[in-house]
């Protein structure tokens, strides 16, 4: 890694400038060849673009992950020199990356590498806004513009059908959605997180919309109180499963339980509930759950694989992903 | 003699109890047994041929007496000649190295830690403590060897626990955390707890040491008392000779882990065989108004 | 009662409805399905069950306390919440979900963390307590360390947050079942305890006196780490670590009615039941969400401990 | 030495020339330019912090040992850690995310914990240390639930995860301004410590019999654990909490030279420094992505106390 | 009269200081410069209508004494008198109710920690530890009042100590640990370290507990000689009135926390006095050969 200043003399015209997440301007000579992510998001990221085979380090959390896995075979090969919590600075020089990508809420660590010379990019991505704006100058910065620009057309298109048919639904309309989170059964999603944002545009009232922080624990009497029509369980819970909910003699007197409305929330593959570039087909599969009269056209099967083929060169169903 | 032959079945069924478990000290139990067969008597107490050391420093070498029914011993020798080892060797709580100890012909080695408590009393030398017990929990705790496992002291013990405070002229402390008393109110303590524990073996480690010049008296006129009243035996250690020669039937003389004498308080208690233990000149004298009295010569 | 009181309000007269119906097997009115539910699933087992675990854990603290002499050691000093939590993460990675193989393995993982400890303490050649309690920070380490791993080698999405999940205390999400599993552990133990009241005074004087005065000063050692250690084991592994009562618990009881163990067990085993009774029925009424059970603990339990602390009359330490 | 080896190779002589090159004050060559990065600002700051700390805490755990009269006292058994972590949260959630705001309020919400503890200690009926210690439990109670609190309402995004980093202690974030302001600090308070190292012998005598031998104790007192948390402090609130250390390192160094503080609290501080410079380096070596610190500790440290421990000629304890 | 001017200023100084900085008890400063004019002299110690209670109990009651320069003071009393109280007021441990107490003409409530070590070396009753310190560290606290506070023991120290406890006749006790020697031992290594503190005065609790004969005539020998060498003031609990008696320049009799009477020791120690305080009858006798010996009646 020659430090950025030193490259910036020569020929400046061709200079790539992008915005990271933090706002902060980053120049490139040339297209990133060798990146080095620290963030599940940014790692997913890269995959979306098609740039994996220039990590030379990604984030230790996302070492077992099947899916990259699958698409690329040699990743475990590759070295984690960190995660988002611990990182190690050595092992990160001697990778020798032209970018390092680095969640950006870790501003610390952002300083510290740049202090060291290196070059650093923020990736801030906690809602569908920031998660276009990230993957366009990413796509630049790897120089993966366009499959950026088809990536970000595609969401636009979708938030646009989806926003037009659910916006007007009187929040009386709404079914109460309880989405089962990381902690078991009786954890759920405050108001403050993306996935209330998504559970809304899609048409649906969260139940623990009036909750404030992350992750919320509840009791089960919330739950009952609740009276979800609904229930989306995360793939990555813990303890908890569809099956177990509809046994669950707590709550059986629950319409979500009654009318058999407790879903996987999927996919199989990566979680699509939280904001990554597979996102947007988790908004797609929510809206045709919770709004099901008004999504009837859509066939949401087809329409991941279509979204995996465009983006990862291979269909959903080929990579093994099943949607319950 | 009833009650020898009883010993008698009892140790026959610890051996063979103990062959079948532990073979590998059969040899041991061999031993003892041949042994038992002369010393199978009532005789409340035997030490034979004990050693101990702590780590490679032999404390006590080839300690052999017997203590008669019903009779004070006294325990006399200078600082570290391990008066307190040796009664910790008899109370179980030291592992002997070689040798063997008979409570009523019974070896200790083979008694628990229960039989053992019913047989003796201690009274320690030194305590400590980390929770403020009130004096009457302390004194109550001697009654823990007479009952079972999931037993609390009843109220009658209760009652028991405060006639014996009462009898040592302490009543009043009852109700007082034993960090808050006087150091011979917890030495008056510590006795009465032994006296309620109420066995036929007391070993006293000296008793009155921190007590006045009444208590000592009262503790050892009591003490006397109840030996005979009740047939109890004493070992105690002294370090005031003249309370040896007032309330002991027996002396043992120790130095240096080895007993120079023993026998009888009048053939012990003779100036010649003190001053060798002690190492100073000592005197028997006599006072004008007949009381006999032990004094080293240095104070004349 | 606090069975009266939480989100789901169910006015007495529900309550006496509904028991009444209980009684005379009588079927529920539709309209009380909910409230039916909510009382006799939801709301009856979890305050029962903060009853059972506050009294044991506040039981097993006093117990620890008195065998090892320190007024700093609480009942998960000789490693069983680390070996517990080692277990529960190892059956999550190995089986699965199950929560029959998780709370099992936990328990397990519980006892056998507590029998190592135990074990490098007795090989020591000063078989002290104080030994005993370094071993149990040494076998705390290791499971920690063992945990951690687990951990790191954890599928990030699946089963992390379930070790995480299990690790943290609470029991919002208590259900008849672990109820009737943990039970007989708790009566078993506390039992044991209750009935050993006494001896534990004499354990305390200090391991010489207690073996003349007739203890088995090893014998009753182990029982009461054991019986201790299996009614914490089982509350852990059914409601996770919950920290703080089981040190604490037994200095405010020893503040109150001083430091004689024929009494001070019993009255630390229902201070505790009911301090975790009203920590829990505050934890899940307060605030729209549930609070956890640590913040609770501490926000009412440090007070309450420092008004005793400031207040006593007499040393008792 | 530990700065040699690491991820990023620096063979000897590169070292050589980096040393030599700073030593003439010659240019770097460009080829060194990564390597010399990597020996002036990642190891060797990070090397001299973990020597420090791991000094100080083995230095602070001794001493509070010591002056407690309880083996099982860690240094921050009066707070320090609690009020830190609610510190540096409090500087998150208000201030934002500079470091020095955090550092600061971390070290001064440290300081204040103790201070809390102390005051509630001396205010009891009965000043012993039993007390002092239920306080700093008390104080430690309430600054989590403080610190839970704040991460309740944090924003879970951005503020959370800043302190849950925090919380979490390593060196793999230390630069040299880390060391320069921490560096006074340890200084101060390890040479307090260390001239007042024989004090300690008497003052773990007991109150009494200390105060007899002309010790001042109440005033000792505060000075040993002014000094001592005054490092603590320091050492958390830049590096986060590192357990253990504190708690096990005076047990190592007592089964080695003996309770005597007048080599005891040396030998601690070489041993904690040592210790933790060992776990450090293998921490940042051995695996590629960071082994929490406290992996390491554990899995090196407990051994090791297991084997003293099972080793000793003679009852320490 | 040199030391007496010299002690005046200091007082003068301290009370200039004492009204600046507390107002509130300039009354009681007063009555004390009053007192002052009259008791300003070379006394080494002396007490002045001392009370003292725990909680309600009432344990010392208008305690008037003083012990002349280099002289041999014994307190004696029956258990839970309050001698240990007192010895513990007189080294400032613990705080008065009222009166006031003087080293050599200094109030203790107006003295350091630091400058009653100085003064005061205490021979405690009790002791407990934690730690397992060797003999000789133990005897090396002895030196810490003399010590800054950052010093550390010297080699000359080291030195020093291994000479008392030479002297003592316990050298070969340095090397081991205080928790693995007998009873007697550690009150020698106490002792010991109360020898190496080299002060003034000394304050001893029972310094014969546990001691045997020939160490207890070892000890108070030496404390004899000391005192007369070193023009060293003694004041200590005793329970045998036989080791008063051959000791003590001084006798002071101490009952229910009040005197019963004080004064020389041939004075003191007569059948009357000591039967009235210990509540037993008591006789003086003398043996055959001369010695002078304390005895209770009921051992004639
Ligand atoms: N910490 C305490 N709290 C309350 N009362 C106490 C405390 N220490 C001693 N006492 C009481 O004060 C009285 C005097 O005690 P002190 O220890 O001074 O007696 P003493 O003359 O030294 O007795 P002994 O000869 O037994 O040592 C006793 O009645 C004792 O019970
Ligand atoms: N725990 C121990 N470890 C090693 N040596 C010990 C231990 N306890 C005592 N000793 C040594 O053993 C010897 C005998 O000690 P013991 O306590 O039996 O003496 P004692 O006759 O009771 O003396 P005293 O009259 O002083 O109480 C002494 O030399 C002592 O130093
Ligand atoms: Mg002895
Ligand atoms: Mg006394």
């Amino acid at each position: 890694g020659q430090g950025a200043e030193q490259t910036g003399n020569e020929e400046a015209g061709e200079d790539i400038v992008v915005t990271d997440g933090l706002g902060r301007e980053i120049t490139l000579s040339q297209p990133a060849e060798r990146i080095l992510t620290s963030y599940g998001i940014a790692t997913h990221m890269v995959f979306a673009l098609g740039a994996q085979d220039k990590i030379v380090g990604y984030d230790s959390p996302s070492r077992n992950n099947a899916f990259f896995n699958k698409l690329m075979p040699e990743l475990s090969n590759i070295p984690t020199p960190g995660s988002p919590a611990e990182f190690n600075l050595e092992e990160a020089m001697a990778l020798d990356p032209d970018l390092i990508l680095v969640p950006g809420r870790n501003m610390e660590l952002v300083e510290n590498l740049e202090e060291k010379g290196l070059t650093v990019f923020g990736v801030v991505a906690e809602d569908l806004e920031q998660l276009k704006d990230s993957m366009l100058n990413l796509g630049k910065a790897l120089g993966r513009e366009e499959t950026a620009q088809e990536f970000v057309n595609y969401y636009e298109n979708t938030l646009q059908k989806v926003k037009e048919r659910t916006e007007n639904i009187a929040e009386e309309d709404r079914p109460v959605v309880y989405l089962v989170g990381p902690m078991g059964l009786l954890s759920t999603c405050s108001s403050e997180m993306y996935q209330h944002h998504l559970i809304r545009l899609a048409g649906g009232e969260n139940a623990g919309g009036e909750l404030t922080g992350g992750w919320v624990e509840v009791s089960p009497e919330h739950l009952i109180e609740w009276n979800p029509d609904l229930i989306f369980v995360v793939q990555y819970t813990a303890d908890t499963s569809p099956e177990s909910i509809m046994e669950d003699e707590r709550l059986q007197g629950i319409k979500a339980v009654m009318n058999k409305q407790v879903f996987w929330f999927p996919s199989t593959l990566n979680p699509w509930d939280y904001p990554s570039p597979q996102a947007v087909l988790g908004l797609y599969w929510a809206a045709s759950k919770i709004q099901p009269d008004l999504f009837n056209d859509l066939d949401m099967q087809a329409e991941a694989d279509q979204f995996f083929q465009k983006f990862y060169g291979k269909t959903y169903t080929e990579l093994g992903g099943t949607l319950d | 003699m009833g009650g020898s032959d009883f010993y008698f079945y009892s140790l026959f069924v610890d051996i063979k109890f103990t062959f079948i478990k532990y073979e590998t000290i059969s040899i041991t139990v061999h031993i003892s047994k041949e042994m038992m067969k002369k010393t199978i008597s009532n005789l409340p107490l035997q030490v034979k041929g004990v050693n101990f050391s702590y780590g490679k420093k032999n404390v006590l070498r080839n300690i052999t007496f017997s203590v008669p029914h019903a009779s004070i011993c006294g325990l006399l020798g200078p600082n570290g000649s391990g008066k307190t080892t040796l009664l910790g060797c008899i109370s179980g709580i030291k592992k002997l190295e070689s040798g063997s100890i008979f409570l009523h012909g019974k070896a200790v080695q083979m008694m628990t830690r229960k039989e053992i408590a019913r047989e003796v009393s201690v009274v320690p030398q030194q305590t400590g403590f980390i929770f403020p017990f009130k004096v009457l929990d302390m004194v109550l705790m001697g009654k823990a060897p007479v009952k079972e496992i999931w037993e609390t002291p009843s109220l009658a013990d209760r009652e028991e626990a405060l006639g014996v405070l009462e009898r040592l002229g302490i009543r009043e402390l009852s109700g007082r955390t034993f960090q808050q008393i006087s150091g011979g109110e917890k030495q008056m303590v510590l006795i009465a707890r032994s006296l309620l524990q109420n066995t036929d073996i007391m070993l006293l480690d000296e008793p009155t040491s921190h007590l006045d010049m009444k208590n000592q008296i009262l503790i050892l006129d009591l003490i006397k008392k109840v030996s005979y009243e009740n047939r109890i035996t004493v070992l105690m250690t002294l370090h005031d000779p003249n309370l040896a020669l007032h309330y002991c039937d027996q002396i043992i003389l120790l130095k240096n882990g080895q007993i120079m004498s023993q026998g009888n308080t009048s053939e012990v208690m003779q100036s010649q065989k003190l001053s060798n233990v002690y190492g100073i000149e000592v005197e028997l004298g006599i006072t004008s108004k007949g009381t006999r009295v032990v004094v080293p010569s240095c104070w004349r | 009662m606090s069975i009266g009181v939480g989100l789901y309000s169910l006015p007495m007269e529900v309550i006496f409805e509904l028991v009444s119906c209980k009684l005379t097997n009588r079927a529920v009115p539709s309209e009380l399905f909910s409230p039916s539910v909510v009382f006799w699933s939801v709301r009856l087992p979890r305050a029962i069950m903060a009853l059972l675990v506050g009294a044991v854990l506040a039981l097993a603290g006093t117990v620890f306390q008195g065998v090892f002499r320190n007024p700093l050691v609480s009942p998960d000093i000789l490693g069983v919440s680390a070996g517990a939590g080692f277990g529960a993460g190892l059956a999550i990675i190995l089986v699965g979900r199950s929560a029959l193989a998780v709370q099992s393995m936990a328990f397990i993982f519980g006892l056998a963390a507590v029998v190592a400890a135990y074990q490098i303490g007795r090989r020591s050649r000063s078989d002290s307590v104080t030994v005993l309690v370094l071993a149990g920070v040494i076998v705390t380490a290791i499971f920690t360390a063992g945990l951690s791993f687990l951990k790191y080698v954890a599928d990030p999405y699946e089963q992390l947050p379930a070790i995480v999940f299990w690790t943290m205390g609470g029991f919002s999400d208590i259900v008849w079942k672990d109820v009737y599993w943990t039970l007989p552990v708790f009566i078993a133990g506390t039992a044991v305890l209750f009935f050993l009241r006494w001896r534990l005074d004499l354990l305390s004087l200090g391991d010489e006196e207690a073996l003349t005065l007739g203890v088995d000063v090893k014998k009753m050692r182990v029982l009461y780490i054991s019986a201790s250690t299996l009614i914490v084991a089982s509350s852990i592994s059914t409601c996770g670590t919950i920290g703080w009562v089981g040190l604490v618990m037994p200095h405010m009881a020893r503040l109150i009615v001083g430091p004689n163990h024929q009494f001070l067990i019993s009255f630390a085993s229902v201070l505790g039941a009911i301090f975790m009774l009203i920590i829990d029925t505050l934890a899940r009424t307060i605030s729209s969400g549930e609070i956890p059970i640590s913040i609770m603990t501490s926000v009412i339990g440090a007070p309450f401990l420092a008004y005793l602390l400031l207040r006593q009359e007499e040393s008792n330490f």
